[in-house]
């Protein structure tokens, strides 16, 4: 199992992204991020829970297309991007507690006019390939009867940039990815986050299925973070202060939904979110 | 490792496992979507190819004509579209030159698609155009020419019939080329297979067999392209010579 | 019929033909011989202009290929030229190779160029062929076959370069023996050629090129009758080819 | 349009841009040396005459040649931990899969190009009684190679920029440094536009030197 | 040195050699003719085993090759075979053309190699040209080198498959002037050619082909001086090729 392999090899490989919200790089090797500073100190625990002196962390960079293979086959010991925990990826792999919470939500030009969904029949809207946003927008287009046109771009930089270019009127994602885009662009005052709440994604470290010891490792030092008031420090430097490289601030203060997560330390998947 | 191939028979929208497989009545299950992607891969791949012959040829061509200026703008258009990427030029030509030509903004991503991809790969195919017509002896030039034919006659009666007949091979390797490389088409918004195993795998979390189908496809239609063009070299094979030259 | 005056060439710095001189009259036979690379296939391609020339003039049945109003493909119909390696079109059959340039060039119907280009056909006893590519004939049948093509355009006067030297030695004769009945027939000839028989037999004049220049240019009974009175390049020349 | 390109300092350029680079020289060198290597084999094995020779060899070459590489490199980087029971990093993984998979574009180069060496080479160097594995070694390769460096350096150049299909396993490469940098500063279209100036600068360069690296090591003929 | 017993040779089922026999002595300079696709190229190269065969028996110096146990590298090492379009190594210099296999095959050090090869470079009268590339050389000068190339690994016998067919013809006389000059020192010689003034002046007997059979072999003498008592073909060959 994985806290055996750990001892044994003084080694653990964490998953990362190269550029999502909560994990990516400065280049140069460096990986940097609210889940990244979250991860760094559970291992950290779990060193001193083994009793080891010292540890390696080797980064293994991951795309969300890879990310479940790599686990499952021992590649990744402990994934920290940005993963939504649902019923369909459980079956494959574990999520430690929930640490954030994500809303969708909708971004568009600050003169648009446009305060809300409903505002967006006919339109063009802008979301990512491969996020779980393309299908939100799907389901919400089918419950509500709604006709707007998509485009999709191949990552968030590129879905921004369609509606900065003004060929999408506006673009559907993970609030705290819109943030950060409005934050670093040319001119953030240009844009602004609309709307109602599309859909409610909790984000959770992913580890290997079946390995209960080292899942209650993990949650015990999550839990211990936020007991201890670290786990709201983590957030408030990476969302309400300057971060690298462009020192820019998000500006995304803790949710209600995130609080509730906290408050309450749980493993629960997307779909009992929606049920509420 | 276990296998999930239900999921292809799964509605999109409400993750039902339809029977029959096939979605009715506005229903779309993943296998639908899978062919439908296929049918976007081919079409892009098909219309580029015909852009790509079109420009390639015709660039090809130019080069080895006696006309210096032809020659140096057949040398231009090549070194510039082979010599940076796809992804790089897709994204310049859907991104960066509509904001310079504001007309090109009218072009729906499907169009541009074509065209990136119609350019890139005639940068290549002009190369083989090229060769193939150098590889003719000089003779057959002269011997064209000295009949009476114009340039242009000489080209069409002479020169490239037998260029084409040599190129067939590296031409076949270019339109297998340019199915694969269609999936770039999944950067503007074309729903190919790329984007399907992306967003469907992503949405099902069923990577791998999502990979496997989309790689299975790829693999048909290239495969096809290659025994087409097989069938196709033998039909024009002249006979009396070794291997259709 | 053909006027050559003063002309050079240069590939480069690197000059081909230096002041060439000659003519050749309605009916005349006129041999070119010479080493390897002193520019014989440079100057037979220039008189129908397949080849460019930077200097001096050409002319052909009257008409001048400087002068820039010269239809160049128009006059090269009426121009025949035989190449060393053939240059049958490999992907058209025989007939077809015979019909293309009178369809094409001289506005011929298929039937009139057919019955033009099968009769040519016959007269180098190739008529059982024709349907045939040209991979598939030898090489003294394909050269036959160039032969017809040239001739089915009708032309004025035949240029011939080196028509022979690619060929088995056995088929060397099926060729020259048809050359020799073109000369027979009052055909005017241009043929670089090193068979020397050809050229004792049939020929009225002899020109030898060295290094671009035209050396000798004087009738075949001077050319053979008096070596002594040659140059001495030509004399060697001479005496190398006729040795073995 | 306006360009902001502010952000490229150096710092910039030296932690994003020259990992990628050296990583994707370093792919590239790799591959381009392992695949015509085996290239070469396979194009012997294809040329042998021997079935059980060519009939493996084809079907190698003609099913690489029909998968997308960057299918190839996912799945290799997928299930081989699975085969082997450990993982393999992404690095690793990317330079056989890459020499692999090359291997199959630079057999049908090496195969043209030894078939353009006439059938009389090869019989002179049995004539002057070398064997087989001396009259391919000092005879026909050495002018195969020759005759199709100019395609070899096509294939090359193109195997230069397919070295961004590492994304796919999270290896980072020279456009994988552009996309991340752009990403990070929120500025794509001036990344993209280094990033095309930069690939067309190497990529033209590199064939330019090879142009001039031809017209030294090519037969004179 | 070569004995020659019934062999037969097919490609698939296409019969190239029907029965040949013949054999070669020491010394003997042996002349090969016939009509193009007689066979000619094929039966030389079965001698040293570039072409297997499939039926009948060649030993060479004593040596069986379709012995299995027989070396067969090691027996063409000592058999030199010049060809028709000389296949000099293009992309070696003429010295390393003449010392790859000397050193590669015969072990030779680099400076044995080096000195035997530029000896029989001189033999040839090529020494100034022995950093050039083939290439760089003319036909008559490329074949030379192909015979000093052969003749540097010590031949015991030298085959040539029509040395002098791919040569302008000035400098067929160059080539030949080497080979008669080889053939008077007392080498053993397979020659395929059609130069017959070469057949006429040094060999003692003459090989005619046709049709993958010897249907000719006999004297020099007989060959030429009496040719009603040949074959009918090889009259007609004769005819032929001495016409013009
Ligand atoms: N395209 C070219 N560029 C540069 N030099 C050339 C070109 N074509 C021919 N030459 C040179 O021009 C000279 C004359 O060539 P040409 O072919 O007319 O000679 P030739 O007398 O016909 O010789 P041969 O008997 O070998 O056919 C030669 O030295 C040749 O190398
Ligand atoms: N690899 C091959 N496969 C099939 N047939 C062949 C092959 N090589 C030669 N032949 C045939 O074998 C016959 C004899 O060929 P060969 O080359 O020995 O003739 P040759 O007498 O040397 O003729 P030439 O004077 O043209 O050189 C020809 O009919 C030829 O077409
Ligand atoms: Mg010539
Ligand atoms: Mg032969």
């Amino acid at each position: 199992d994985t806290l055996s392999k750990i001892k044994e090899t003084g080694t653990v490989t964490m998953g990362v992204r190269e550029s999502s919200g909560l994990s990516y790089t400065l280049g140069d090797g460096k990986y940097v991020g609210y889940h990244i500073d979250v991860c760094q100190k559970v291992i950290s625990d779990i060193r001193k829970k083994l009793g080891l002196s010292s540890l390696t962390i080797k980064y293994q960079p991951v795309t969300s297309q890879n990310r479940i293979p790599l686990v499952q086959n021992g590649t990744v010991d402990i994934e920290c991007g940005s993963t939504t925990n649902n019923l369909a990826r459980q079956k494959d792999v574990a999520f430690a507690v929930t640490t954030y919470v994500e809303e969708v939500r909708t971004a568009v030009k600050a003169d648009s006019g446009i305060s809300s969904i409903s505002q967006l029949a006919g339109k063009t809207i802008a979301t990512t390939t491969g996020t779980t946003s393309v299908q939100t927008l799907r389901k919400h287009e089918r419950a509500n009867g709604i006709d707007f046109k998509e485009v999709f771009g191949k990552d968030h930089a590129d879905s921004f940039l369609l509606l900065e270019s003004g060929r999408a009127d506006a673009f559907v994602m993970d609030g705290s990815i819109l943030a950060k885009n409005i934050a670093t662009s040319k001119n953030p005052a240009g844009f602004k986050i609309v709307g109602e709440v599309l859909s409610v994604e909790p984000i959770a470290i992913m580890l290997r299925k079946d390995d209960p010891a080292f899942k209650a490792a993990v949650d015990d030092s999550i839990k211990a973070q936020i007991k201890s008031g670290e786990l709201a420090k983590t957030y408030d430097k990476w969302f309400l202060q300057p971060i690298p490289p462009t020192n820019a601030k998000i500006g995304l203060p803790l949710s209600g939904a995130t609080k509730a997560a906290w408050a309450n330390p749980n493993d629960k998947p997307m779909e009992d979110y929606a049920k509420r | 490792m276990t296998w999930d191939w239900q999921i292809f028979c799964t509605e999109t929208v409400t993750g039902e496992v339809l029977p029959g497989c096939f979605g009715r009545g506005g229903d779309i299950t993943y296998l639908d979507w899978l062919l439908s992607a296929w049918g976007w891969t081919l079409s892009v791949s098909a219309l580029a190819l015909v852009v790509a012959l079109f420009f390639g040829s015709l660039v090809g061509i130019l080069r080895t004509t006696p006309d210096r200026r032809l020659v140096f703008f057949g040398n231009a258009w090549t070194e510039l579209f082979r010599n940076i990427p796809l992804l790089v030029q897709i994204f310049l030509w859907y991104h960066v030159l509509p904001s310079l030509f504001k007309p090109l903004q009218a072009f729906p991503s499907f169009v541009l698609v074509v065209f990136a991809l119609g350019f890139f790969t005639s940068a290549r195919i002009s190369e083989q155009v090229r060769a193939g017509i150098q590889s003719l002896p000089r003779g057959q030039r002269y011997a064209g020419l000295a009949m009476g034919l114009t340039l242009p006659q000489t080209y069409r009666y002479v020169l490239l019939p037998m260029a084409f007949r040599i190129i067939v091979p590296p031409l076949t390797s270019e339109a297998m080329n340019i199915i694969k490389n269609s999936s770039v088409a999944f950067a503007v918004s074309i729903a190919e297979l790329t984007m399907f195993a992306l967003q469907a795998g992503e949405e099902t979390s069923r990577n791998i067999e999502m990979y496997l189908a989309v790689t299975v496809l790829y693999f048909i239609s290239a495969f096809t392209i290659n025994r087409v063009a097989q069938f196709i070299e033998n039909r024009v094979r002249v006979p009396g010579m070794i291997g259709g030259k | 019929m053909i006027q050559i005056n003063n002309v050079s060439k240069w590939y480069g710095s690197f000059q081909v033909l230096t002041d060439c001189t000659t003519s050749i009259k309605k009916g005349e036979v006129v041999v070119v011989c010479g080493p390897s690379g002193s520019g014989k296939s440079t100057l037979i391609k220039t008189v129908n202009a397949l080849e460019p020339f930077q200097k001096g003039d050409i002319s052909v049945d009257g008409i001048s290929l400087s002068d820039p109003k010269t239809n160049l493909p128009k006059l090269r119909a009426r121009v025949g030229m035989v190449f060393q390696h053939f240059e049958l079109f490999p992907h058209l059959s025989v007939t077809e190779n015979l019909t293309l340039a009178q369809i094409k060039v001289l506005g011929r119907s298929v039937d009139e160029a057919k019955a033009r280009g099968l009769k040519m056909l016959e007269r180098v006893g190739l008529t059982v062929h024709k349907d045939k590519y040209p991979g598939q004939l030898s090489g003294g049948q394909q050269q036959r076959v160039a032969i017809a093509r040239a001739l089915s355009m009708d032309p004025i006067v035949m240029l011939f370069d080196e028509p022979t030297s690619a060929l088995d030695p056995e088929m060397v004769g099926e060729v020259l023996d048809v050359m020799v009945q073109l000369a027979h027939e009052g055909m005017t000839m241009m043929c670089v050629t090193h068979e020397m028989g050809f050229a004792k037999k049939v020929s009225h004049r002899v020109i030898f090129m060295d290094h671009g220049k035209i050396v000798e240019d004087c009738t075949k009974d001077d050319f053979f009758g008096d070596p002594d009175a040659r140059s001495v390049r030509a004399k060697d020349f001479l005496s190398k080819i006729l040795s073995h | 349009m306006n360009l902001d390109f502010s952000f490229f300092t150096p710092d910039v350029v030296s932690s994003f841009i020259v990992k990628g680079l050296l990583f994707s020289l370093q792919l590239t060198l790799f591959a381009m040396i392992g695949g015509i290597v085996l290239g070469t084999l396979l194009a012997l094995m294809r040329l042998s005459g021997k079935p059980w020779l060519v009939t493996p060899a084809a079907a190698y070459v003609n099913t690489m040649r029909s998968v997308p590489l960057v299918m190839v490199i996912l799945w290799f980087f997928l299930l081989i931990p699975l085969l082997l029971g450990r993982p393999l990093g992404a690095e690793l993984s990317a330079f056989v899969t890459f020499t692999l998979f090359e291997a199959a574009y630079y057999s049908e180069i090496m195969r043209a190009g030894i078939q353009s060496v006439p059938k009389g080479q090869v019989y002179a160097g049995y004539a002057m009684g070398m064997n087989y594995r001396q009259t391919m070694q000092l005879v026909v390769l050495p002018q195969a190679f020759r005759n199709m460096l100019p395609v070899l350096l096509t294939q090359t150049i193109i195997l230069f920029q397919d070295t961004s299909l590492v994304y796919a396993i999270g290896a980072y490469d020279l456009l994988k440094g552009f996309e991340i940098a752009g990403k990070n500063f929120n500025r794509p279209v001036e990344t993209y536009l280094v990033a095309a100036v930069v690939y067309f600068v190497i990529c033209f360069g590199l064939s330019m030197l090879v142009r001039r690296m031809q017209a030294r090591i090519a037969i004179i003929r």
